[in-house]
């Protein structure tokens, strides 16, 4: 067997559990001036590493060839994980993480990493699975850098007002869902879903006068650089100031920011069609709106939607940001602007966990939305190779 | 030299005059210190800087400082420059507020991000729900100015008497127009710019000797700003890197701050009494839920 | 004379190329701005007079709802002459200077937006090749967006700063985290784009991954890659200016920004708002000519 | 030909100089042509040679630089506007977006025809070039040979008087062509439509012209023009006729001299 | 034959259905074909059929779903990677922002071959195809036959042993084909390669071939092969003789019969 076809990864993995076994588990404690805890005190990480040793070396021998495999290699890691955790909070490791417990993370890294990249490359012609697999891929991803979130707080001992750990953020959201669900209807169901259904729409009108209009192509599509470029903060006082405290400045806001990228995008996407197919409409007289529907609008779908994604994610930023220069005592920006000078850092992660949860639930909608529209793209068909 | 980083609570301004005075004028370089004034602003969270090594003192409110205490950051007040509160609740006299009594159904703004301690003790000393019921008040998250009241969007908004009050005042707005309520007078008044650092730190002769050098030194500068308000004002002037701010306006503001400092700085036990009793109770709600300890020392003032 | 008979072809010439139609709309805009400003500013203004007991008539009223101190919306002219001051006027090491601030804020703008592109371009050719980064990163490159960035700007700033990474750094740090994204989406739609035949022409040849990238799925990104660097150079002047507030807002435009709304000062705010947009518009000029030359070089048709 | 019959397409001292970065192409230049109602024209001449740029001016895609030029007496614009003509490319054209049923009707679409006509159209259209049965796939589900045809579908399925086809069978095997062929000669003696024709074949071009255009290279000029007497109602066996090998030789003849004027 | 030739394709029983929304399609069925060193090989078959579909299976382009495939004794993965074969698409598949020069270059820089060389290949290919001359211009300045060529040109600039060629002469006049029929056999003849050609003409696949693939459609199966023995540097003369004819006619009837089978 040559060199290459080796498992790398696990390679990694189990000689950095191997040297994980060998440095010191914990730093001194300041005042006992004794090591906080050893490998030897504790059973369950011991087993853990020395499996990690064995199964490492054993694929980078076998290699990780199959989901069978994957799945043997990920409940390893997890198993990992979960002593890794019991060490940081039952032992008293937290804040006092020494190199073996780093190498030890860098070896659970290794295999997740592996495994994962099983999974992501599996096929099946079977939907149900295909799907599992591809849903279990990104949310294992995540669950991995949650985890090293929390053990490297906890393990470095971040002080919890600069970063405080999942495991508390988590606590602090489920115990605070009827505040959340208060803030989400303020930002989320009033402001940012009107903002952005009026930006964007009417970056699409303006798109299409545009394009209709050369004059104004020509006059406005400059000035409209410079609108995009207004900073939020600065836009967001005025609109305060112009529309009140409510909801209503925090949509403005929000079509302030959409309004630049729909429109250049509808505008761009307006001339993708190809020249052959614009010769074909012409050979039928196809009048300009005939055109506009059934050639034109078509063939700009894939920017239309380009925009729609990145203004999923910038309108809830928008109204978040905008709602730190004044609202009434309900919203996400607000909670996030007044519980950071309450150090209820906690409670700020939870709504930023709200956000970042909305947003990309919102972003996913849209993508699917994107999927059934415009199926015929080149950058969905089916990849066979 | 030793080096000593100072967090602002808030922009370069007057309320800050006896640092810089003390920086421009070499006092803290007499006291063997070399000192960075950060400012602060409405994004800047001085707990959480002090926490995250940003600095090695901080300029907090009491209200926020105790709160962050019980929050994990262990401050400790060392000196309290500021004696008297500077905080009030401004309101148009057209819309008839004469008295707290009116209070209710009204719509009051009011600063968070760790200023809204004061307003909420005093709301729940008065028993009005904040809540935006009938005979609650309406809070509004006031931004940084005083807009909402010129432009009737709230029926009060909250001031500094060093401040925003004045901007009222340069809107237009004569002060006959005005029925202000100072923190002071309504007895709810909470100690503001003090002097906090970590309590580890304090356990640290070095840093103990270091910082009664500095305070020595602030102090210096405050009573030199306070002979001098407009030459004050001109150093705080010359510091401000935005140069957005205009003479007028710090002159007047040196002489407001200059109202609100005390003799000395080491803190009056009575009134962080006063502070805490305030603070501890809020009702449903109180600010913090226990009576805190070691959240202050004559330690630093006492070596002076 | 000569004047009547040239006169047309000057403005039809003005007007088929950009300056007329700019022109025109700016005077709209300008002429709305006007009435607008009236409005906006009338209530105040009337409160003014009531309080003072003076009688007014609508001339008067116009005249001085465009030149109060404090206005709701500041006239034009009003902001025209503070930008003239604050730039033309004053020394531009100054930091009463537009100049000086703009620079401050370009200067990490510029730096936030190189890395940014730098980072959106290389995560989405590793979307693009690689499985895993595809199935697994994707999605978490999208929820990075949805992070509201004033939230954790100060946190970024507290931390990088604990650190010791103080200055210019921190606020590009927060440039780039705005900007790598649009990037990167456009740039995977676009690494995606070559028609199949094309990728099996390539395939014929049995080019490597890198071959293929360089001869075909680079140069088919290339009007989605300019699309989006047109977004996301205007994104990474707002991160700068974002970033310029949890610094103790220094200096730099959005420090600017801020003083001038703390001091409810709106002739500041919309001067130094319109200094942003006219920074941004050239950097979006900037950015359309370098496409322009490149579309041009790779023979597309105009 | 008796003088009555109407000039459907008629160009005078036509040309055409294409403006490119290094230099002028001339694609063609003093074109003299008339086509009359009911005519089979083809144009024949060796790549690059023009054909497809002078149906593009005859269909208002492309203006010329030189010369007159008219469609039923009005301006190749008027012409396009009045939809006189249907088109088929060189390449397919095909819409990825819209399945094989929904890129045929979407002239009828245009043209505002009822959703029911429009079906039925589209499926005789396809019928006609054997396409049956692939209505709902997408473009990059068929073969080369198949979406041209879809393409040639598309074409005949509304009922221009004039027919502008640029190479339609170039990518189809003998036995389709054959069929083709005799299906559009079918739809010329049945209608008395007008078919301008672009092919590479020399006996399609016998087969199918009433008229048949020689070119010759850059830049693109008409060196003779072929009139044939076959009857409308012609069949295949007419290829084994000797006046049919001559017809064919002079066409091969022409266009040799035209390659040879290009060295 | 004799034994001793090398099997450059191998394929035994080789078929390949696509699945799509609607159903699969069976494109190839039971394929069986050997293609030796030195062969000439000609696929007709009605448009449809899989023609280049089998090509792509063994450009190793398309996955077979059953049956098995070798190319010069390995998997046609293997033999993409050694770069054993130059394939020519139905559409030229030029990339657009690509010079016409820099196109034929692509596969050589893509080898890594040195600047001089490439420009030197580039001219003599393109020179072969007759667009010397077009080196700066871009795509959409060629007409359809122009970049047909320029794609071929593309092809044959590098020198690899088994050329696969997809209808190359489609879009292409008489003369020109003849000629670029007569460069390719001179090519042929001289350097031994084996070709995989796709063609509609019945006389252009028995002129070039010395061995003809005639398949029937869906699914694609072979229903004949027919070897021809006209010398390696046949002229086109030989296309009067009756033996070409008679070649010709055994085609023709296995095409119909496979169209018939069709219905
Ligand atoms: N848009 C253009 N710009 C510049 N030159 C062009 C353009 N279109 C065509 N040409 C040139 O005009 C000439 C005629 O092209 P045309 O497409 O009419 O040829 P054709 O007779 O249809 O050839 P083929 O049979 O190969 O399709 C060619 O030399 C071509 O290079
Ligand atoms: N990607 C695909 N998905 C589904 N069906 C396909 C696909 N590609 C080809 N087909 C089908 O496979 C069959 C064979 O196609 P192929 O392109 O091989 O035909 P061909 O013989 O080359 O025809 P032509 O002479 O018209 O080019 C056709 O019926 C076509 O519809
Ligand atoms: C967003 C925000 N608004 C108000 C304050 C309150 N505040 C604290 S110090 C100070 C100076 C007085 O001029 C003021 C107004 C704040 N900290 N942050
Ligand atoms: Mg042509
Ligand atoms: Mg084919």
């Amino acid at each position: 067997m040559t060199w290459t076809k080796l498992d790398k990864f696990c390679l990694v993995a189990a000689i950095a559990a191997l040297l994980a076994l060998i440095f010191p588990l914990a730093g001194v404690d300041g005042d006992t001036g004794k090591q906080v805890a050893f490998v030897g005190d504790i059973p369950g990480l011991a087993v853990a590493m020395a499996l990690c040793v064995i199964a490492g070396s054993a694929f980078t021998w076998l290699g990780v060839g199959s989901v069978t495999a994957g799945m043997v290699i990920l409940a390893i890691a997890v198993f990992g994980c979960w002593q890794a955790i019991s060490v940081l909070y039952d032992y008293g490791v937290a804040g006092y993480a020494g190199p073996g417990f780093w190498l030890f993370i860098a070896s659970l890294w290794a295999f997740v990493w592996r495994g994962i990249d099983v999974i992501a490359n599996f096929h099946s012609l079977d939907r149900t699975k295909q799907h599992l697999a591809n849903f279990v891929v990104p949310v294992a991803f995540g669950v991995w850098l949650l985890f090293v979130w929390e053990v490297v707080v906890s393990g470095f001992g971040v002080p919890q007002v600069l970063l405080p750990p999942p495991s508390m953020i988590g606590e602090r959201f489920v115990n605070s869902t009827d505040i959340l669900a208060a803030d989400f209807h303020q930002t989320f169901v009033k402001a940012v879903l009107s903002g952005y259904v009026m930006g964007c729409g009417s970056a699409f009108i303006v798109a299409i006068a545009v394009d209709r209009v050369p004059f104004l192509k020509r006059g406005l599509l400059p000035l409209g650089n410079m609108v995009s470029a207004l900073p939020i903060i600065g836009v967001a006082p005025i609109m305060v100031m112009w529309f009140g405290f409510d909801w209503q400045s925090k949509a403005a806001v929000i079509v302030i920011m959409t309004f630049f990228p729909m429109l250049v995008n509808t505008v761009t996407g307006l001339n993708a069609a190809g020249k052959l197919e614009k010769d074909l409409m012409a050979t039928y007289a196809s009048g300009y709106w005939s055109t506009l529907f059934r050639l034109r609008l078509p063939a700009a779908m894939p920017f239309v939607f380009n925009a729609l994604k990145i203004n999923s994610t910038l309108a809830l930023i928008g109204a978040i940001v905008a709602e730190f220069f004044g609202t009434p005592i309900v919203g996400m920006g607000f909670r996030i602007s007044t519980e950071v000078g309450r150090m209820n850092i906690d409670m700020v992660w939870a709504e930023i966990a709200l956000a970042a949860l909305a947003g990309t639930a919102f972003y996913g909608a849209v993508a699917y939305i994107e999927r059934k529209a415009t199926s015929w793209h080149p950058s969905f068909r089916v990849r066979r190779h | 030299a030793d080096e000593v980083t100072l967090q602002l609570k808030w922009v370069t301004q007057a309320q800050f005059a006896g640092y810089y005075v003390a920086l421009d004028k070499g006092f803290y370089e007499e006291a063997d210190l070399d000192v960075t004034i950060n400012p602060g602003g409405p994004d800047v969270a001085p707990p959480q800087v002090i926490a995250g090594g940003g600095a090695d003192v901080i300029i907090d409110w009491m209200p926020s400082a105790l709160a962050s205490r019980e929050k994990g950051v262990p401050l400790v007040n060392i000196a309290q420059p500021f004696a008297k509160s500077g905080m009030m609740l401004t309101c148009l006299k057209e819309t008839g507020i004469e008295s707290p009594d009116d209070f209710p159904g009204r719509t009051l703004g009011v600063w968070f991000f760790g200023n809204e301690y004061p307003f909420l003790s005093w709301m729940s000393k008065l028993g009005i729900p904040t809540d935006g019921g009938e005979n609650g008040v309406t809070v509004l998250k006031q931004g940084f100015n005083v807009d909402p009241l010129i432009q009737k969007q709230a029926d009060c908004v909250s001031t500094m008497t060093y401040n925003e009050y004045w901007q009222v005042i340069d809107a237009g707005i004569p002060a006959d127009d005005l029925k202000v309520f100072k923190y002071e007078d309504q007895g709810v008044a909470t100690l503001e710019d003090g002097l906090y650092v970590l309590e580890d730190n304090l356990s640290d002769p070095a840093f103990v000797d270091k910082m009664s050098r500095f305070v020595a030194a602030s102090m210096k500068g405050w009573n030199w700003a306070k002979e001098n308000p407009e030459d004050a004002a001109m150093i705080v002037l010359d510091n401000d890197m935005t140069g957005a701010q205009t003479e007028k306006h710090q002159v007047r503001m040196m002489t407001e701050i200059a109202k609100l400092l005390g003799d000395s700085a080491v803190l009056d036990e009575a009134a962080y009494q006063r502070t805490v009793d305030s603070l501890l109770s809020g009702g449903s709600d109180p600010v913090i839920t226990k009576e805190p300890e070691g959240a202050w020392t004559h330690a630093v003032t006492d070596k002076m | 004379m000569t004047g009547s008979v040239r006169g047309p072809s000057t403005w039809t010439r003005m007007m088929s190329g950009q300056t007329g139609p700019v022109c025109v709309v700016l005077i709209a805009i300008l002429v709305l701005w006007y009435v607008g400003a009236v409005f906006m500013n009338a209530p105040t203004q009337i409160d003014r007079y009531n309080r003072a007991d003076q009688t007014w008539t609508t001339g008067q009223l116009i005249e001085d709802t465009l030149a109060q101190d404090r206005p709701i919306l500041p006239a034009p002219h009003q902001v025209a002459v503070e930008m003239y001051h604050t730039i033309f006027a004053i020394k531009i090491t100054s930091k009463r200077s537009l100049v000086y601030h703009s620079w401050v804020t370009l200067s990490s703008t510029l730096l936030g937006f190189g890395i940014g592109t730098l980072l959106g371009v290389l995560l989405a050719v590793g979307i693009v090749h690689v499985m895993t980064l595809e199935k697994s990163l994707m999605p978490w490159v999208i929820s990075s967006q949805t992070i509201p960035i004033l939230a954790i700007a100060p946190m970024i700033i507290v931390v990088l700063g604990a650190i010791g990474i103080k200055g210019l750094v921190p606020k590009a740090v927060i440039s780039t985290y705005l900007c790598f994204f649009p990037v990167t989406i456009s740039m995977v739609k676009g690494l995606r784009s070559p028609q199949v035949i094309q990728l099996d022409l390539m395939r014929t040849y049995n080019a490597s991954k890198w071959q293929t990238f360089w001869q075909l799925r680079l140069p088919s990104a290339m009007p989605y890659l300019f699309a989006s660097l047109k977004v996301a150079i205007a994104i990474s002047l707002v991160g700068a200016i974002v970033g310029e507030l949890p610094t103790g807002a220094q200096a730099g435009l959005g420090a600017r920004l801020l003083a001038g709304s703390y001091y409810g000062q709106t002739i500041q705010i919309w001067s130094a708002l319109l200094t942003a947009a006219f920074v941004a518009a050239i950097l979006v000029v900037i950015v359309g000519w370098c496409e322009r030359r490149v579309l041009a070089r790779m023979g597309v048709k105009s | 030909m008796p003088a009555s019959k109407k000039a459907v397409v008629d160009i005078k001292k036509l040309s055409l100089t294409f403006q490119t970065a290094d230099g002028p192409v001339y694609a063609l230049s003093d074109v003299d042509l008339t086509i009359e109602e009911g005519d089979f024209v083809s144009f024949i001449g060796p790549s690059g040679c023009g054909k497809t740029t002078l149906l593009r001016v005859i269909a208002d895609l492309e203006q010329a630089t030189g010369g007159e030029i008219s469609i039923n007496g009005v301006t190749p614009h008027e012409a396009r506007e009045k939809r006189a003509y249907g088109y088929v490319f060189q390449a397919p054209a095909l819409l990825p977006w819209r399945s094989i049923e929904r890129n045929v009707t979407l002239p009828l679409e245009i043209m505002e025809i009822s959703k029911e006509e429009r079906v039925k159209r589209a499926q005789e259209a396809l019928k006609l070039v054997e396409l049956n049965g692939f209505e709902k796939k997408f473009p990059w589900q068929l073969s080369g040979g198949m979406q041209q045809r879809a393409s040639i579908a598309r074409a005949l399925s509304f009922d221009a008087d004039l027919l502008l086809m640029d190479e339609p069978f170039g990518a189809l095997d003998e036995i389709v062509r054959d069929h083709l062929n005799e299906q559009l000669l079918k739809l010329w003696a049945r209608t008395n439509k007008t078919v301008a024709f672009v092919t590479h074949s020399i006996p399609e071009a016998v087969y199918l012209s009433s008229k048949i255009v020689v070119m010759s290279p850059r830049p693109g000029r008409i060196i003779d023009v072929i009139e044939t007497d076959f009857p409308k109602d012609r069949t295949l066996d007419i290829r084994e006729t000797p006046e049919f090998l001559e017809i064919a030789h002079r066409v091969r003849e022409g266009l040799r001299a035209g390659h040879s004027n290009d060295e």
